[in-house]
């Protein structure tokens, strides 16, 4: 609830979303939220729970059941000098919105020479393992990382999300922010509500290690932190990273582990063949090879749909995928 | 004033909430003895949906999207329709998706997050649940449209809700079936909410039903809760599609009883007043007690086929509780008719690791 | 029968093609004075589109659009808005983007594949062109909810075609601003094709305009050949937003003289006939003719006039041709507010080639 | 023209996607042609002249002016037993149609386990370098890329052309046909009008050599042959592939041929980010660590939109930069 977020109680991810949001909208009186069941319902995951009721109904507003819809206005809201927060449901219903973000989010400024622009976030719950129906378990962000002129950030810790979500509604251009659903709730932290952002282009070491460098992102660094430990157990050092910001990528950061350690897994759950870890691949390809001492390997979800829930966590790269690989790694010295 | 055009939308209601017609009855419908059977379905549908949110309730199920105050709407549209017709649904037309055949099994193994549960064994060219609101409309014009150009006598028909007539395929539905003079019939289930948004906040038209004349198509607006009126609206629509006249809108004016899914709590947006207001004009009511006063339905009969009705859904639920989960390879077997190697190899894997998984739990 | 809604769509003419009026003129424009700048506006623009057609052909602009018959329509909207408000073009309102200062020269240079010409230096607001159909409708709406939400007494105004009309953006556009009540002014300029295909095929409906009643919007249907009728739906529509009453879709109805654009040739598709009778009812003829009667034009008046546009656009088009083309790195230098390193590395390779093959040039 | 399709002259790729689809609509009575503009006009690129003439309008339909509509009117005809071909007329008009090829084309078969299928496709004007108003210039494949269920099919000859889009209409799923409109005309060849589809999911290697493996397609694999011949001059023997069938990828054609060479450099005119050479660079460093002897290359367009006219050529993968590439490969030893 945007009244609790100067309490300094541990949150969780999704409370540090709703504590990021009230937080720029008290700072800033051109940041809205817009989007289906926003209002008075606090979204369908309560991303906006109280928002509503602290700064109402004219900042938080409900939109007629079309992404298209959403899309549109806040391309024509952020343009015209507001600063709106949109939320897509799911990660399934965000194709709609591809047009507006693709022809007229990432252009704006480009198009008019700088004459207008396009400083929105559109937030969308992402990625499968909740046992969601159909169309709510999506990990779709490569979308978007081949479009110029947008920011895909997709956070994974409640600090990172409220860093990271503040730097978004800051940012000149627009946002495309991925919240990994499946860890909305997994653990709490202390987020203090200071207001301070994370930077936008930079990925995180999360865990130091010499051996191996892990690479992921969302709700994936659960299973790779976890990977990480049993590895520890077998005397593997793993340095896992979560990239956080996927476009612009800060590669420079995954380079200098893979220096150091010579080889490289890459987890996520979106299909394998040209999912974003092929860009993080090809880059080790293209500026690491004297480096490598073992092929990349990528741990991700199969070249198939996620199916309905009864089988997607056999779809879900897992932590036994993940050491799997890790140990065809090790076996090139 | 020069006039470039005039519209009139008609609205039919031919029972009252209190079960007494409020107009002659269409001839089609005057029989009470029509009725019979489908108010019998509406209770089969209700008993159903009710054991589905306790099935879900007790974690037997996945997320559940209620039926329940939509009865007469749902069963009067599928009884409307041809078995050779097209049905496009979203995901809470169980009344319209029994009378073609759909089992409820396949509702619950749907539900229950197995993609057999679009694989009807009945209508085999029904369109699937459609979780992208109002996506259905717009495949269900291009299927009307090859009913056309193949001139075959079909219609096709597609629910979407007060919230899915925002949507711009909803738009586009009624856009190209109006181009193309279409054997259309969209279905505006107005049952007041979108989730936690209300029909007002949606749009600023007055009906759902006036939508149709952005596209040139006939527009009704019918009581969702009168059988009568729904049947009466089907027959109309499905008749002007036969004959080459084109597409329908008809908004029916319902009201969703139940929370949004089991997943939502609607105690939070909406007030208590406005459902226990609902509950006075929900089907059922009218229409038994319509049949009750045409001598053809009483207490005991009620009581007799709850219990068979009871019996029926336990056999459904219990063919779904029973349904194995399908093998690793399933999410690689229907995505190509002529899969490619790569995802070949990828199938192998997930087979080979599946089964040392299952190895090692088992010892 | 019981009525549930009713509708009625006002057409507006009021100089028939053969100058002389038809109705009682509105009184905001009853007087002739009020329209010879106008109409000296709309000569103007002809002399700039006839000039940019020669321009293209000479192979000095790229691809053009022109705007050949809907002078009326463009100058009338563009008159009708104030500095404040802001426009969505498509990308031949040529007419309302002089009105609203928009220089000649940027046209010219959007044209001639060149970003600045989107770079207004008159209404810093206004959208650019917008290829994407329709979709500046929908962005338009965004910029009127942002108006009202910020509580400033301003407006949009989108422009679209009768093929635009189709689109599911314009749709969006009519359905969010009617939900929420917005100062939204829709302009379907119906000119009789999409490229080539004609307003028939578009859609079932009767008129355009009556595609706002699916949003609850106010609709009218105007002869767009005729500058009153235009001036006065606009008058009407922008006063309904500005008092808050919401938003309006205006069907104006005018003829596109020319192919689709210089990449286009619409005798493949359409009869010369058609085109004949068109020229009978175009904007030009009519207002000249009205004005002459009101002894406010006359030939040499015209004459002069027509030279003094010529000398003007000239300027215009020097400017354009003598504007150099942008660096290479301006490709990179309007992306992002803050570049990021990879960027800037490659905005740097790119310098350093194209002086490389600068120098390899020369030698 | 249709009535020409039986004719022995040489023809161009634009007239090879025209003798195809004559051939096919006789053939097949389930196969039609729908889009904008595409009945009595032709098709702004005359890829349907005179189909309409031949075929009548009940089998080339053009649609009201609205992409989410050919899509969904072409994925409602085809899952109930039609082979609709659908025009989007630009690639930069794509983006509505997301959604239905997303959720419903791409799905249909794997969401009713088979029942329902969805064989359609989608062809597209593709790709910059004609001096064209904005949005028709783009090089979006990489939207489709990561989305199973479908096939990216990117032809760069008449003869391809021809050969794989009879291949596309005849392959039971849903196919994206993107055509390189800058070398629509570029040159003729014989193309038989036999009938003979291609099959879909294979790479042509389209000169053979021993240094370095090119890899491309659509109108790049013009430059990247040109840089062959420009290399050869100095001695470098380029082997060159055309990627033609970028998903399902035939990876092995491309392994094969580097395991030869040591060598890669993958040349495309999207930009470079998440561009889906990035997904053959991964493979690269997965799977052929060991052959390479120097880092994989990407010459691509830059991380931006394409610019208007003006400046679009410099934007283009170019000759020298391919060359200059391939002198960077071919330092390491
Ligand atoms: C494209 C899309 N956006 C959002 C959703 C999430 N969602 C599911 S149902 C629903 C509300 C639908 O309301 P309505 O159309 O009135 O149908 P009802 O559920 O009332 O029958 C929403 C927003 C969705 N399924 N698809
Ligand atoms: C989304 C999209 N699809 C297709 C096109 C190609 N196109 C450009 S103009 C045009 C026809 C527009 O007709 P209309 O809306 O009537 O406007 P007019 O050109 O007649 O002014 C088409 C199909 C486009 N620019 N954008
Ligand atoms: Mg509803
Ligand atoms: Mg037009």
């Amino acid at each position: 609830m945007a009244e609790q977020a100067s309490t300094a109680t541990p949150i969780t991810l999704i409370e540090a979303i709703t504590q990021a949001l009230a937080y720029e909208m008290r700072n800033d009186p051109a940041v809205l939220v817009l989007g289906e069941d926003v209002g008075v319902n606090g979204g369908v995951f309560r991303a906006t729970a109280g928002l509503s009721a602290t700064f109402g109904p004219e900042r938080v507003l409900d939109t007629p059941l079309d992404e298209t819809t959403i899309a549109g206005l806040t391309v024509g809201m952020a343009s015209q000098g507001m600063k709106p927060v949109a939320e897509a449901q799911f990660d399934g219903f965000m194709y709609p919105m591809v047009d507006f973000i693709v022809c007229h989010a990432a252009r704006m400024r480009y198009r008019t020479r700088g004459r207008l622009t396009c400083p929105m976030v559109l937030r969308v719950p992402w990625g499968g393992g909740i046992r969601a129906p159909e169309h709510h378990s999506e990990a779709n962000e490569s979308i978007f990382t081949n479009v110029p002129g947008l920011r895909v950030v997709l956070p994974s810790s409640p600090a990172r999300a409220y860093g990271l979500l503040l730097a978004a509604i800051r940012d000149p251009d627009p946002v495309i922010f991925m919240e990994p659903k499946r860890i909305y709730r997994q653990y709490k932290e202390l987020v203090p509500d200071d207001g301070e952002a994370l930077p936008l282009d930079v990925c995180y070491v999360l865990r130091d290690g010499s051996d191996i460098t892990l690479v992921t992102w969302g709700a994936q660094v659960k299973e790779t932190l976890e990977a990480a430990d049993a590895l520890a157990k077998d005397g593997i050092s793993a340095e896992v990273i979560d990239v956080a910001t996927l476009t612009p990528l800060d590669f420079p950061t995954i380079a200098e582990s893979v220096a150091k350690t010579g080889r490289c897994v890459i987890v996520h759950e979106a299909a394998k063949t040209a999912g974003f870890g092929a860009e993080i691949a090809a880059r080790l390809a293209e500026e690491c090879m004297y480096d490598l001492v073992a092929p990349v390997e990528r741990v991700t979800g199969y070249d198939t749909h996620i199916p309905l829930f009864r089988l997607e966590m056999k779809y879900l790269p897992s932590v036994d995928k993940i050491v799997a690989a890790v140990k065809r790694a090790m076996a090139h010295a | 004033m020069t006039v470039a055009a005039q519209f009139e939308i008609e609205y039919l209601q031919y029972l009252g909430p209190d079960g007494k017609p409020v107009a002659e009855l269409p001839q089609a419908f005057r029989d009470p003895a029509t009725l019979l059977p489908l108010f019998k379905q509406m209770l089969y549908v209700r008993t159903f949906d009710t054991k589905s949110i306790a099935l879900q309730r007790t974690g037997k199920l996945g997320t559940y999207a209620a039926c329940l105050g939509h009865e007469a709407t749902h069963v009067g549209i599928g009884a409307s329709m041809r078995p050779e017709d097209v049905f496009a649904p979203s995901y809470r037309e169980y009344g319209a998706q029994f009378m073609r055949g759909v089992r409820p099994r396949e509702v619950l193994l749907y539900w229950g997050g197995d993609e057999r549960g679009n694989d009807f064994q009945g209508p085999k060219n029904d369109y699937p649940w459609c979780v992208p609101i109002s996506t259905q409309c717009l495949m269900a014009s291009g299927a009307a449209l090859s009913f056309k150009l193949r001139k075959q006598d079909r219609v096709a028909v597609a629910c979407c809700g007060d919230g899915g007539s925002s949507k711009t395929d909803f738009y586009a539905a009624l856009n190209s079936a109006g181009a193309y003079s279409l054997p259309l019939v969209l279905c505006v289930i107005n049952n007041g909410w979108a989730i936690s948004v209300p029909r007002a906040a949606q749009t600023g038209a007055q009906t759902l039903a006036q939508k149709g004349i952005a596209g040139g198509l006939h527009c009704l607006q019918v009581d969702g809760n009168d059988l009568v009126a729904v049947l009466e609206a089907m027959r109309r629509a499905t008749l002007r599609a036969r004959n080459g006249e084109g597409g329908s809108v008809i908004e029916f004016m319902t009201y969703r009883l139940h929370d949004h899914t089991t997943a939502d709590d609607a105690r939070r947006y909406r007030g208590e007043d406005e459902v226990k207001a609902a509950w006075t004009r929900e089907p059922m009511l009218r229409l038994r007690q319509y049949l009750t006063d045409a001598k053809l339905w009483d207490e005991a009969q009620e009581k007799a086929w709850l219990e068979e009705c009871g019996r029926l859904v336990d056999i459904e639920i219990n063919a779904y509780l029973e349904t194995k989960v399908q093998p690793v390879e399933a999410m690689f077997d229907y995505l190509y008719g002529d899969p490619p190697p790569d995802l070949l190899a990828q199938r192998a894997a997930a087979i080979a690791l599946d089964k040392a998984a299952l190895e090692k739990r088992n010892g």
